[in-house]
């Protein structure tokens, strides 16, 4: 019996589990622990459903037993339970370490509010990725996206105030677009299931309205996944939220947004629908190829390293992107095994991040100077990360740009790989630059002392980061997982699912 | 093309000539009034009849919504839209000062995005399904089976609460959830606390922070109450017949104690409802909730399944439905409260003179 | 000719509604971007977000059709499921705005100004400073 | 030990070694000790590692597969056990050298020295054993990495300077060039094993063929064909141990072997000889030889005249290569064991000098020979290899380079080999002739005589390698002749 109510649980358990968390606002503590333990659990569940879906195929769950498309459904298929594999994964990451993360950056009193976020956060994204319903995911995205500006509200700095509503007005923007493609789609066809949608929309045949909403659909959700130039809104979101909240974000928020793109356009509206008649590689190609090149290069000058990693993750976000508008099944495996690599590197460099922030109080390079020696683990940490980034072999980062680049090669696009390539070296000399502070610079004279952070800090950092080589070493599980999704995206054009 | 064909309008020819005039004329009266006010928005710089006009701008498309018999939404709308967002606007306005102080930026880029957006929209309309066509898609395939099997299903006239409340049961938690979430947002950002505890730390006078007491007022809100908080207990459970239900329940039962704050000031409101209990209600509401969900888990069924809830199908629903709508009652108007509270807050410290410096973003 | 005419005509009857919401959901889009002042911006996605509100109710409208609420003399009910899902935007919405609106009173008490261009001064200058 | 415990344990002796020293940092003789021990063992391991590949036996082992189809491997044969030989050979005698060196000079942090060296040779046994691209780029990366903190030893502005041109460069052409050579390859051939007789015969032909050659030769910036041998000089901050294994042997040997590994198991030479071009693609190494040359007439300083000649003699190599003959790809192979015992004993005299008068121009070494003579006369020897000259071993990979040249009907090619010949003697023989022929400039008032023992004795040792491999060319030969052309 608990086997069939996975799908839900998944969700259930840290949605329910918010408001007792919001209870304990005297004792941040147990509200913390509460939280890591639900965390645990989705990750657990998350384990359980990938086992079930290669066993069994896809899940359907129909909420009040409902059918659909009557009721709300959730599938959970080969694609989303990637995505909810990483995002709780990443959550059972970071909700351990946000506890000693969280007493140097926010009041006891607020404590409990920002866990709170965080599990409804999670909550929220688990919800967008899990959901077979077109509006019960817009539902599930204001959850995560209130959680998500309620967080980055509670940086330190006042900028992360101005941060925290821009990226309001900017997601708000953003999620109406997605409702009125959803209501074009929903007058055009009189169902709001996805899998009904898919079935449906080809007999639209082109029509002007669908294309239409189609427009606004992949125009919000690329406001929300920070689609170049809609990407303004995530540097300083990024850079000025809490430590744990810039880790979760990071290696979570813009995953689940990109899944969702890939879900509207490979299932719901099909293959022919997007590439041929929409011609949509055409808008991903070269905005993807500007974004990778331009913010990489704007990360070089950054002088807050935080920021930097935020400028890197819109070039990456360019990655998946521009596999997505290869349109082949390599480049869109390239784009999902991204979207798992990504998650673990940026996880790790911002925790590393937030570790620094834990001892020095900021994340600045200059006061970065000579941390190699006093922070080793740290920012050996960093530095695993950061080959990631770069694509050194070994790492996450270079078993996703070997088959990006592969399918680059199979369309015979050699600007495209230039561009690939010339981005990594750019990611190079970013990381380099803090690795040159923080190994061949001497710690200024009169700086007082800096000693490793603790342990609670120190495992989950490693974690990922062991992650990072692990995945990048032994590829063959995460690339599975995005063979298989891309070939069942791209074979069954109108059982999308 | 396809769907141009199917646009027979003989469906339309079969109704009553003079009703579709009537609301025709009606709309496009509603409309037309729409975009007045929408254009004075955008030109005007005061921020208070900015914000007035939201009001009415909102009032008015209640009254559209009536019109297009969407008659919960309008209640919600007049309730929410002309109430509640408009009065928290006000109490921002206290803080943020009345006046823009500067006119627009040269708004060419923002024309340019906005005439192309809705250059594409209108575009799109041209093979859209006409307005109104019974025959229209949209109106069948799901929407059939709400008209014609939701009062046997589930028991009850209100087809809106039925796909609310049951067949789309699960976005309703999520709709509570978000408003919990706001809680926790507004909750982070501001503090709920008596006035006279800055008062005291801004200077010594000790009467000064204590609203000039208004006797009229005070009376006659004082016999409001009870009828405003009677009035939401009808619409809590008459929800099942007619519009209404938990949300526009509790927006009116939130709206009973603003206006006791506005009469009687923030301190004695406090003492009426405090603040802990609030949190405790708005969590213990989307607790209810989903409980009821768990619970039809652990009897069997899936979440939010409540024809398990008891042993006849459509008695289940009914007591599912009449559980939830309370959590959504209860957790609504305690939020809403907690959050006029935490406006007022504000408004209040920042009439006690507390200085407008550059702090560091703490929790103050 | 003249049915060419009538057939305009038919067919802008069966969307000026469509358009009319149009207009508005730009009015307010326009407020949202164009707008410096953050008080505005909100009111600006309110406007937004209520015309999209209409759009959807105008799609679950049918002509010469009731409130879909049972009773006796009703023949023809109205579309029920657009009205809940504006339900639940109408309370997303609010949600929304409460948020937006406490972050606007932090970033007065925080800044001194809620002038987008004077906070935009202001953070660039902070920038510069570190 | 079964073939197989001997190829781990060959990869994996150097890192024990780097962990061992790092465990005595504390104590000098031990760690140093540690270091030359290790290297015994490995060079132990090695020679019973050719034993087994003389004999007809293949090893292979697989570590993990990254991607289906695409895995870390290494497989031995005859080409990478030459290259590993010669390693294992040389790094027992350069630590040696560079205790001697190191403590002769005072340098600072000796224990990251002997660390990153262990590394460097951990990826230098990777790179030699390699059964495909994938775990070849690997090695070379790692081999890149784990050099620059050698590079940048002295950790003042020159040496940064230096390493970022070195990491820069070497970076640059291997992710920009080398990796997607390797992912093109990968796409057409479904496969980057090495396997004789090439894995692209029949699925890539014409001018994307030429191009992809190109990519891998100018990708594999560690050959140095002009204009990717900045990084070369740039290297010379480093201390002379460095420069001398690494920089005229591992290093730089890891880019020319790979290129002749590419060029006779993954393209191969049958493949790539119909490629439209082909017979013209040698003519990239040809100008290097040509122009580094030139280059090292002019340099004054010794360590830098060495080093524009390493990259001429790397082109041969490169040059033999692409001649796509038969009897010059032995040639090459063959040179790569010729040069590299030349090259180190050049380096190592440098280095002896500098470490006994802290000279290092050419100009500064009027009568040097006679206060060193031990130095002297191994860099005269070296030299000798060098210009290609008997009785050392430089003569007879020269002479297969020629033959091979002949073969294909090269004759430009000839006329550049014998050109560069005679600039070979144009830049060693003035430094030979001032050592013992030239007067001390009356101004030195200073006292030397030779360097400590462990380098003189480093030095001498690898001189007599260079002309005994001469008189015995036997155990390369039978390894060149297995190379399966």
């Amino acid at each position: 019996m608990m086997s069939s109510q996975l799908p839900a649980l998944q969700v259930v358990l840290p949605l329910l589990g918010a408001p007792f968390c919001f209870l304990l606002w005297r004792y941040p503590r147990w509200s913390w622990a509460l939280a890591t333990l639900l965390s645990w659990s989705a990750f657990g569940v998350a384990i359980m459903l990938l086992i079930q879906v290669q066993n069994a195929g896809t899940i359907e769950y129909a909420f009040g037993g409902w059918q659909a498309p009557w009721g709300i459904e959730y599938v959970v298929d080969q694609l989303n339970v990637l995505v909810l594999l990483i995002v709780s994964g990443i959550a059972a990451v970071v909700f351990p370490y946000s506890w000693t993360s969280v007493q140097r950056e926010i009041d006891p009193e607020q404590q409990s509010l920002f866990f709170t976020s965080m599990l409804l956060c999670l909550a929220g994204l688990l919800g967008i990725t899990i959901a077979g319903d077109a509006f019960n995911l817009f539902v599930l995205l204001e959850i995560s996206s209130l959680s998500t500006y309620t967080m980055i509200s509670m940086g330190r700095d006042r900028r992360a105030l101005t941060a925290s509503f821009q990226y309001l007005i900017m997601g708000t923007i953003g999620a109406t677009f997605i409702i009125i493609g959803v209501g074009i789609l929903y007058m055009l066809t009189g169902t709001l299931n996805m899998q009904d949608l898919a079935t449906r929309i080809p007999d639209l045949g082109t029509s002007r309205a669908s294309q239409v909403a189609f427009g606004f659909l992949i125009t919000g959700i690329g406001l929300k996944l920070a689609m170049f130039p809609l990407h303004l809104w995530l540097p300083n979101a990024y850079a000025y939220a809490p430590s744990a909240a810039s880790a979760f974000i990071a290696a979570t928020a813009t995953k689940v947004a990109v899944y969702v793109m890939v879900r509207y356009v490979f299932s719901i509206f099909g293959v022919g629908f997007s590439f041929e008649t929409m011609h949509i590689q055409w808008l991903f190609v070269p905005v993807s190829v500007f974004a990778i090149l331009f913010t990489s290069i704007v990360a070089l000058f950054q002088r807050d390293i935080k920021r930097m990693l935020a400028y890197s993750s819109v070039a990456q976000i360019g990655y998946m992107l521009l596999g997505i508008g290869l349109v082949n099944v390599t480049g869109l495996s390239a784009a999902l095994l991204h979207l798992f690599n990504h998650a673990l590197m940026k996880g790790a460099l911002f925790l590393a991040m937030g570790a620094v922030c834990y001892r020095i109080g900021n994340t600045f390079i200059d006061s970065m100077h000579g941390l190699g020696k006093q922070m080793p683990w740290t920012m050996a940490a960093f530095v695993v990360g950061g080959l990631s980034i770069v694509g050194v072999p070994l790492t996450t980062g270079f078993v996703s740009k070997w088959v990006l680049i592969q399918g680059a090669i199979e369309n015979g696009w050699w600007p495209v790989v230039a561009v690939i390539l010339v981005a990594s070296l750019i990611a190079m000399l970013y990381i380099w630059r803090v690795v040159e502070a923080a190994y061949m610079k001497p710690r200024p004279e009169g700086a007082e002392s800096i000693t490793e952070a603790p342990a609670s800090l120190l495992i989950p950092l490693w974690l990922l980061a062991a992650a990072n080589i692990y995945f990048g070493a032994n590829a063959q599980f995460s690339m599975e997982l995005a063979q298989s999704a891309a070939k069942t995206l791209f074979n069954s054009a109108v059982v999308g699912f | 093309m396809l769907l141009c064909e199917q646009q027979t309008p003989r469906g339309l020819n079969q109704l009553p000539r003079k009703k579709t005039e009537m609301e025709l004329a009606v709309n496009i009266t509603l409309l037309l009034m729409l975009c007045a006010t929408v254009f004075a928005v955008v030109k005007l710089q005061s921020l208070f009849a900015i914000v007035m006009l939201f009001g009415i701008y909102s009032l008015l498309s209640a009254m559209i919504f009536v019109a297009l018999d969407a008659v919960d939404v309008a209640f919600t709308e007049a309730a929410v839209g002309a109430g509640i967002s408009t009065v928290l606007m006000l109490a921002t306005l206290v803080t943020t000062g009345r006046w823009k102080k500067k006119p627009e930026r040269s708004g060419l880029l923002p024309l340019f995005v906005v005439t192309i957006t809705g250059a594409a929209l209108v575009w799109g309309t041209l093979d859209m399904p006409e307005y109104g066509n019974p025959a229209n898609p949209a109106h069948h395939h799901v929407a059939d089976r709400y008209i014609a099997e939701s009062p046997t299903e589930i028991g009850i006239p209100n087809m809106v609460t039925s796909v609310l409340a049951s067949y789309r049961g699960f976005d309703t938690l999520g709709e509570v959830i978000v408003v919990f979430t706001a809680l926790v947002g507004v909750l982070s950002l501001l503090q709920v606390r008596r006035p006279r505890t800055f008062a005291r730390k801004q200077d010594n006078r000790p009467d000064t922070h204590r609203r000039r007491p208004y006797p009229v007022l005070q009376v006659v809100a004082l016999i409001m109450m009870p009828f405003i908080i009677v009035f939401a207990l009808y619409v809590q459970f008459h929800g099942d017949f007619g519009p209404g239900g938990g949300f526009q329940a509790g927006v009116i039962f939130a709206v009973a104690f603003i206006l006791y704050t506005l009469t009687y000031g923030l301190d004695d409101s406090l003492a009426l409802t405090p603040l802990p209990a609030l949190k405790i209600l708005a969590a213990g509401g989307v607790i209810i909730y989903g409980g009821t969900g768990v619970v039809s888990m652990l009897l069997g069924g899936n979440f939010l399944d409540y024809n398990v809830l008891a042993a006849n199908p459509v008695s289940g629903q009914h007591i599912g439905i009449i559980v939830i709508e309370l959590g959504v009652g209860i957790t609504v108007a305690s939020v809403l409260i907690t959050v006029f509270y935490a406006f007022v807050t504000r408004a209040e410290r920042n009439r006690a003179g507390e200085k407008q410096v550059d702090l560091p973003n703490k929790a103050d | 000719m003249d049915s060419i005419f009538t057939d305009i005509l038919a067919g802008a009857l069966g969307r000026y509604n469509y358009w009319v919401v149009i207009v508005l959901m730009m009015a307010g889009f326009y407020v949202v971007i164009a707008s410096t002042n953050l008080v505005k911006k909100i009111v600006g996605l309110n406007i937004f977000q209520t015309s999209v509100f209409i759009m959807y109710i105008s799609i679950g409208k049918i002509s010469g059709g009731t409130a879909p609420i049972v009773w006796a003399n009703a023949e023809l009910y109205s579309n029920p499921l657009p009205h809940v899902l504006i339900l639940t935007a109408i309370v997303v919405g609010v949600a929304t705005t409460a948020l937006g609106l406490s972050l606007i009173m932090r970033i007065k008490h925080a800044y001194g100004s809620v002038e987008e261009d004077e906070i935009l001064a202001l953070s660039q200058a902070e920038d510069e400073d570190e | 030990m079964t073939p197989e415990s001997l190829l781990i344990t060959a990869l994996v002796l150097p890192l024990v070694g780097g962990a061992l020293t790092l465990c005595l940092s504390k104590f000098q003789n031990a760690r140093d000790g540690a270091t030359i021990f290790t290297a015994l063992v490995l060079l132990f391991v090695i020679i019973q590692l050719i034993g087994t590949t003389l004999s007809g036996g293949t090893v292979e082992w697989q570590l993990f597969e990254m991607l289906p189809g695409l895995s870390i491997e290494f497989r031995i044969e005859p080409l990478g056990m030459m290259f590993a030989g010669i390693a294992a050979l040389l790094w027992p005698i350069n630590s040696l050298y560079s205790v001697g060196y190191m403590r002769g000079n005072n340098e600072d942090n000796q224990t990251r020295f002997y660390l990153f060296f262990a590394i460097a040779i951990f990826g230098v046994m990777g790179v030699a054993f390699a059964g495909n691209l994938l775990t070849l780029f690997i090695f070379y990366e790692v081999l890149t990495l784990s050099t620059f903190p050698l590079v940048t030893h002295k950790g003042n502005d020159t040496a940064l300077a230096g390493g970022r041109i070195y990491l820069s460069i070497l970076l640059t052409t291997s992710i920009g060039l080398l990796l997607p050579a390797i992912i093109w390859t990968w796409t057409v051939a479904g496969t980057t094993d090495f396997s004789a007789g090439g894995i692209l015969y029949g699925k890539i032909s014409g001018v994307p063929l030429t191009i992809l050659t190109l990519l891998f030769i100018f990708g594999i910036g560690k050959a140095a064909v002009m204009p990717v041998h900045r990084w070369l000089p740039a290297a010379m901050v480093a201390p002379t141990p460095v420069s001398a294994l690494l920089h005229a042997v591992a290093v730089v040997k890891a880019g020319v072997f790979s290129v002749v590994k590419i060029v006779v198991y993954i393209i191969g030479i049958d493949t790539l000889s119909a490629a439209p071009w082909s017979s013209l693609l040698w003519i990239l190494p040809g100008l290097t030889i040509v122009v580094a040359s030139v280059v090292a007439i002019k340099q004054d300083n010794l360590k830098k005249r060495l080093a524009y000649s390493t990259i001429g003699q790397l082109s041969y190599v490169v040059l033999g290569a692409l001649l796509i003959a038969p009897l010059s790809i032995k040639g090459a192979a063959l040179h790569i064991v010729a040069h590299a015992f030349g090259k180190i004993t050049l380096f190592f005299a440098a280095g002896s000098i500098y470490t006994s008068c802290k000279k290092t121009d050419v100009s500064q070494l009027d009568g040097i020979g006679w206060r060193m003579p031990f130095t002297m006369t191994a860099f005269t020897i070296g030299a000798i290899s060098m210009i290609g000259l008997p009785p050392a071993a430089g003569f007879i990979s020269k002479w297969y380079l020629l033959m091979g040249a002949f073969q294909v009907e090269q004759l430009v090619a000839v006329m550049v080999i014998i050109t560069s010949t005679l600039l070979n003697t144009a830049y060693f023989m003035p430094v030979v002739y001032a050592a013992w022929f030239r007067k001390e400039s009356g101004e030195t008032i200073l006292t030397y005589g030779e360097a400590p023992w462990p380098v003189v004795v480093a030095l001498m040792l690898t001189a007599i390698i260079t002309i005994l491999l001469f008189l015995f060319p036997g155990i390369p030969f039978t390894l060149i002749s297995a190379i399966p052309l």
